[in-house]
């Protein structure tokens, strides 16, 4: 289960305003999340990871608070068993394709590695450098990297906005299945109504109005 | 069993000095001479702070002074040699003696800092003593040290250098250029004073050595290379 | 005494800021060239701007000397056809001042161009944006970190130099003594109370300027 | 008329191969360009802007040669007068969200400044440095910048795959609405179907067989 | 005449080399500091580790001549409890030339690590590694040109240092007289043709070595 509760001030289109989110998402589930371009989804995402510190509230993960303002409760990110794939991809320019899957590894999973470069149609490309690749490939290792790291919870940011359809399709998918596999709770953020069809089990929904709420997919 | 002294001497002496050093050593074949050069300021600063050197030559007598003052040296202070003050030139005319200073073709005179050193102090006093010095006062720069001003008059940047009669004689002067010796009834000769550094009682051999610095068997290696006894 | 030493100071300041400004303006095009530009022997010429860092200084100040004097090629030509003499001026310790301040210019600066994203000149290229303009106005200020530690190295370096420029200078007062050479001469003649006030004025004046240096990029640090 | 024949070779999932395109586009065409991922669309965009250089071959952009191998003819990126928006947008980072848009024009034009801001929603963020935009809100920095330089030639790299949909919609006739007014010859890399439906009025792929097909929009 | 050259080649290398080694392992830590953390006084103490850049290198031996005699606090201290003397030895223009390479390592160091991006941290944080693996197999290796400008910069610097290690060391053969320092003897005794002849030597052994770091850093660019 994850616990968020928590305020935060950022600028957007409609000058500074506060960002609230009070919301409960179950274990095991796998949440879509969407709302206007630049309504703070993002900063929701990098709050759960702790690389933003809301202004106040409390997060919990599980049954550990992982941030408590009145408490002054703040784990760091390390701490906090959260995979993240940023909407950028942070990729290591220094290490190759399998070496930034191999690096987020908690403890060496050979198997897995090659697992995930099938998967991600990566195997060609190895021993590529990250910084010669195409858009779509980057996204596909940024995301192979969040699936190595095997988290309680896993955060994705628009993981499939670059890719064409048909390998998109075939990504949902395997989404689908890892999110059963490593059952972990999923908060995606994603544009595309059918990808929210296909996968979410919850929607949550950023909206104008500071709120969150959560729909049914099917009503979307 | 082998001796070594080492011996802290100013910059100038390099060519008197690494001759009697081997000729001592030919003489006692178990003593190893290790000579340090260097601006005796430095020299004085480094003895004063616990540098491992038993006999200091200076190229002056207030050095030596400085370092009795402050307690470092034991014995007296002796002078091994007297310096000549010169002027040296590439290419100018010195038939003038010190009025060669005054020739029109005379941009740059170089003198070493009389801060320091002694062969600058002289120079400076000597042109005052003439009336020289404001008339030639704008063409003069100033050397770190002796090597250096000399260094001014070989490159043929200073016209005409103030520098001692040893640098005038060294192997890469000569024949570079001429030089006219101030005679010592204008300006007196620069005694060139050496002391014992305290702690040298550890290792004898360095009074041997100083001995031998004064003694007459340097008389010939002392005057060829442009010092008086 | 101490007007002397506060007429050093002027001299000092002088030689710093202009020896500055020069490697800024030098240290531009050829910063950029060994960032971008590929040929043959490049590292051999980033190799020898460092040179200058690994001759004693004295020694190194003894052969610009040899180059500046009347009786040499180069000496000669100027005295010839310009009637100028580089040594024992300001102009000719400005030239060695240069001359060994190369590196600390050049090295940060080469560096930080080399770091940017490549997709800055390209998206700027495709904006119709010429090389100068790029450079200027896309690469030069997304590397202020480097110009400033660039800047920073040099003033420092020239403040402190000594041994070239008391060679090339001739530590002629007003023209070419600096404030470091009038302390070393105090330090040589054992006179430490003045040394030491000396060194302390020089320090305090060149931390507040490298202090005031360091604070421009901590302000505009994005 | 933009006439494309080249080749270049690249690494991709199925190993080395040579990516050859032969196409010819109709001037004032908006052409949409579509193909796997890592399947070159990017590389000839870079290759019609002058980024890469083909193998061989030939590029004219209406009647200049800006590319010929046999004749030694390289148009540097700055003389071919084409737009590009890189798929990672390649903002300045040491501008702001104003002066990035301004930095673009040829000659200064404070009007057309105030309509891509207003076009684009970014009136508020003006002042904001481009390293503290969300993604979408990046990418459409990147957009409106290259239509800031109002060139003979538009090249969009996945102009909208980081946005919402309905701020995707406004955008697509936004991008309909300066194709119009401006008259440049664009080729608009995209994976969705339907605003290639409703964009495009001309459909280019790049398959596997690494030839490149026209094809209708509505047959898709 | 000749093998003692050799013998001041030998004595410097061993300095330069463990001067660098030294210094990479003391500037990883402070670099990063002052890179990533935030306290007051953060730019004085950039200003003051560039500060031994600033005053004459014979006064800064000088002082810390002083500070290593067995009169004073800290030299008394080592004597008493550790039985040792610094000056005059090879640990003690170690420690000299640590001290005044600083700037030569830190800075490159800590310009390299402020140009990378903040994701590349952040991400690697998420992927749950502690921030010593980050720094060393994240950060470190981006920042390779960086690396070779520092560990290039601090070797020539200390080859070529030349006041501080003759006022600290006392040109001991073979133990504290450096190549700079034989050279400098030379040319101050007027031995122009040994003088030249030892400058290219140590010029030349010192250009391949800088052109093997550069050359290390073209390789790997990426
Ligand atoms: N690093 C930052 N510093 C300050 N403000 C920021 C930063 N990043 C984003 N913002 C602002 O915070 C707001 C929310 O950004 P966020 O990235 O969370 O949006 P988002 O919902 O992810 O949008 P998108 O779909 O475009 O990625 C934006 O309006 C943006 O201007
Ligand atoms: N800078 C580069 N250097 C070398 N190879 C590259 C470089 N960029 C991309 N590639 C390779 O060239 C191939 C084509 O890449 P390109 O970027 O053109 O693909 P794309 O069609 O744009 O894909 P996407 O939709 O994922 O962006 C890829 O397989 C990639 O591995
Ligand atoms: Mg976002
Ligand atoms: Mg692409």
């Amino acid at each position: 289960m994850i616990q968020i509760d928590v305020e935060r001030k950022m600028l957007t289109t409609d000058g500074i305003r506060k960002l609230e989110v009070c919301v409960e998402i179950p274990q095991y589930e796998l949440v879509c999340l969407f709302g206007r371009s630049g309504a703070g989804k993002t900063t929701l995402l990098r709050m759960v990871s702790g690389l933003f510190k809301p202004d106040k509230g409390i997060i919990r993960i599980g049954d550990r608070i992982v941030f408590d303002s009145s408490r002054k409760i703040n784990l760091s990110p390390q701490k906090r068993n959260v995979g993240y794939m940023f909407q950028d991809f942070a990729l290591f320019p220094n290490m190759s394709v399998e070496e930034n899957i191999r690096f987020a590894q908690g403890e060496k999973d050979h198997k897995a590695v090659e697992n995930l470069l099938e998967t991600f149609q990566l195997i060609r490309l190895r021993n590529q450098s990250t910084l010669k690749l195409s858009g779509g490939q980057k996204q596909r290792v940024a995301l192979a990297r969040a699936f190595a790291r095997k988290p309680e919870v896993m955060l994705l940011d628009e993981p499939l906005s670059s890719v064409d359809m048909e390998l998109r399709l075939s990504l949902q998918n395997e989404i689908l299945a890892s999110h059963q596999l490593f059952q972990s709770t999923t908060i995606m953020v994603s544009h595309d109504k059918d990808e929210i069809k296909r996968l979410a089990t919850r929607v949550m929904r950023i909206g104008k109005e500071k709120v969150v709420a959560f729909e049914n997919p099917t009503d979307l | 069993n082998a001796q070594k002294v080492r011996v802290a001497a100013a910059a100038n002496l390099h060519y008197a000095l690494e001759q009697i050093k081997k000729q001592y050593e030919h003489e006692h074949p178990n003593t190893t001479v290790e000579i340090t050069y260097g601006a005796s300021g430095t020299l004085i600063q480094q003895i004063l702070n616990g540098a491992p050197f038993d006999f200091f030559m200076a190229a002056d007598k207030d050095f030596p002074l400085k370092l009795q003052a402050k307690g470092a040296t034991t014995g007296p202070i002796r002078t091994y040699a007297f310096g000549r003050l010169v002027m040296w030139s590439s290419e100018t005319n010195l038939s003038k003696g010190l009025n060669s200073v005054l020739l029109p073709t005379v941009k740059r005179i170089a003198i070493a800092n009389p801060i320091g050193a002694p062969y600058g102090e002289a120079a400076v006093a000597v042109l005052r003593k003439y009336g020289l010095y404001d008339n030639v006062a704008n063409k003069i720069v100033w050397g770190e040290n002796i090597s250096q001003t000399a260094q001014f008059a070989f490159s043929g940047n200073a016209e005409i250098g103030f520098i001692a009669l040893s640098l005038a004689l060294a192997p890469q002067m000569k024949g570079k250029g001429k030089y006219y010796v101030i005679p010592a009834t204008m300006s007196a000769p620069i005694e060139q004073s050496c002391v014992l550094v305290k702690g040298w009682e550890r290792n004898g051999e360095a009074a041997r050595f100083m001995q031998y610095i004064l003694s007459a068997k340097c008389n010939a290696i002392w005057e060829e290379y442009g010092y008086t006894k | 005494m101490y007007s002397e030493f506060i007429e050093t100071l002027f001299v000092t300041g002088k030689l710093a800021v202009a020896t500055t400004i020069l490697l800024f303006i030098i240290g531009l095009p050829v910063s950029y060239m060994l960032a971008f530009a590929r040929f043959r022997l490049k590292i051999l010429l980033e190799a020898l701007i460092s040179m200058s860092m690994v001759l004693p200084p004295t020694v190194m100040g003894y052969y610009l000397l040899v180059a500046f004097s009347p009786q040499n090629g180069f000496g000669k030509f100027l005295e010839h056809y310009f009637d100028l003499r580089l040594a024992f001026t300001f102009e000719g310790i400005l030239i060695a001042s240069v001359v060994f301040g190369l590196p600390f210019m050049i090295q940060p600066l080469q560096n930080g161009l080399m770091s940017l994203p490549e997709s800055l000149r390209e998206v700027s290229y495709t904006l119709g944006k010429s090389k100068t303009t790029t450079f200027f106005r896309v690469l030069l200020p997304n590397i202020k970190p480097s110009i400033i530690t660039g800047i920073a190295m040099t003033f420092a370096h020239c403040i402190g130099e000594f041994g070239v420029v008391l060679m090339v200078g001739g530590d002629i007062p007003g023209v070419t003594r600096m404030a470091s050479i009038a302390i070393y001469d105090e330090a040589q003649a054992l006179n430490y109370t003045v040394a030491n006030r000396y060194s302390l004025i020089l320090f305090l004046i060149s931390f507040v300027l490298l202090t005031i240096i360091f604070s421009v990029n901590k302000r505009h640090k994005v």
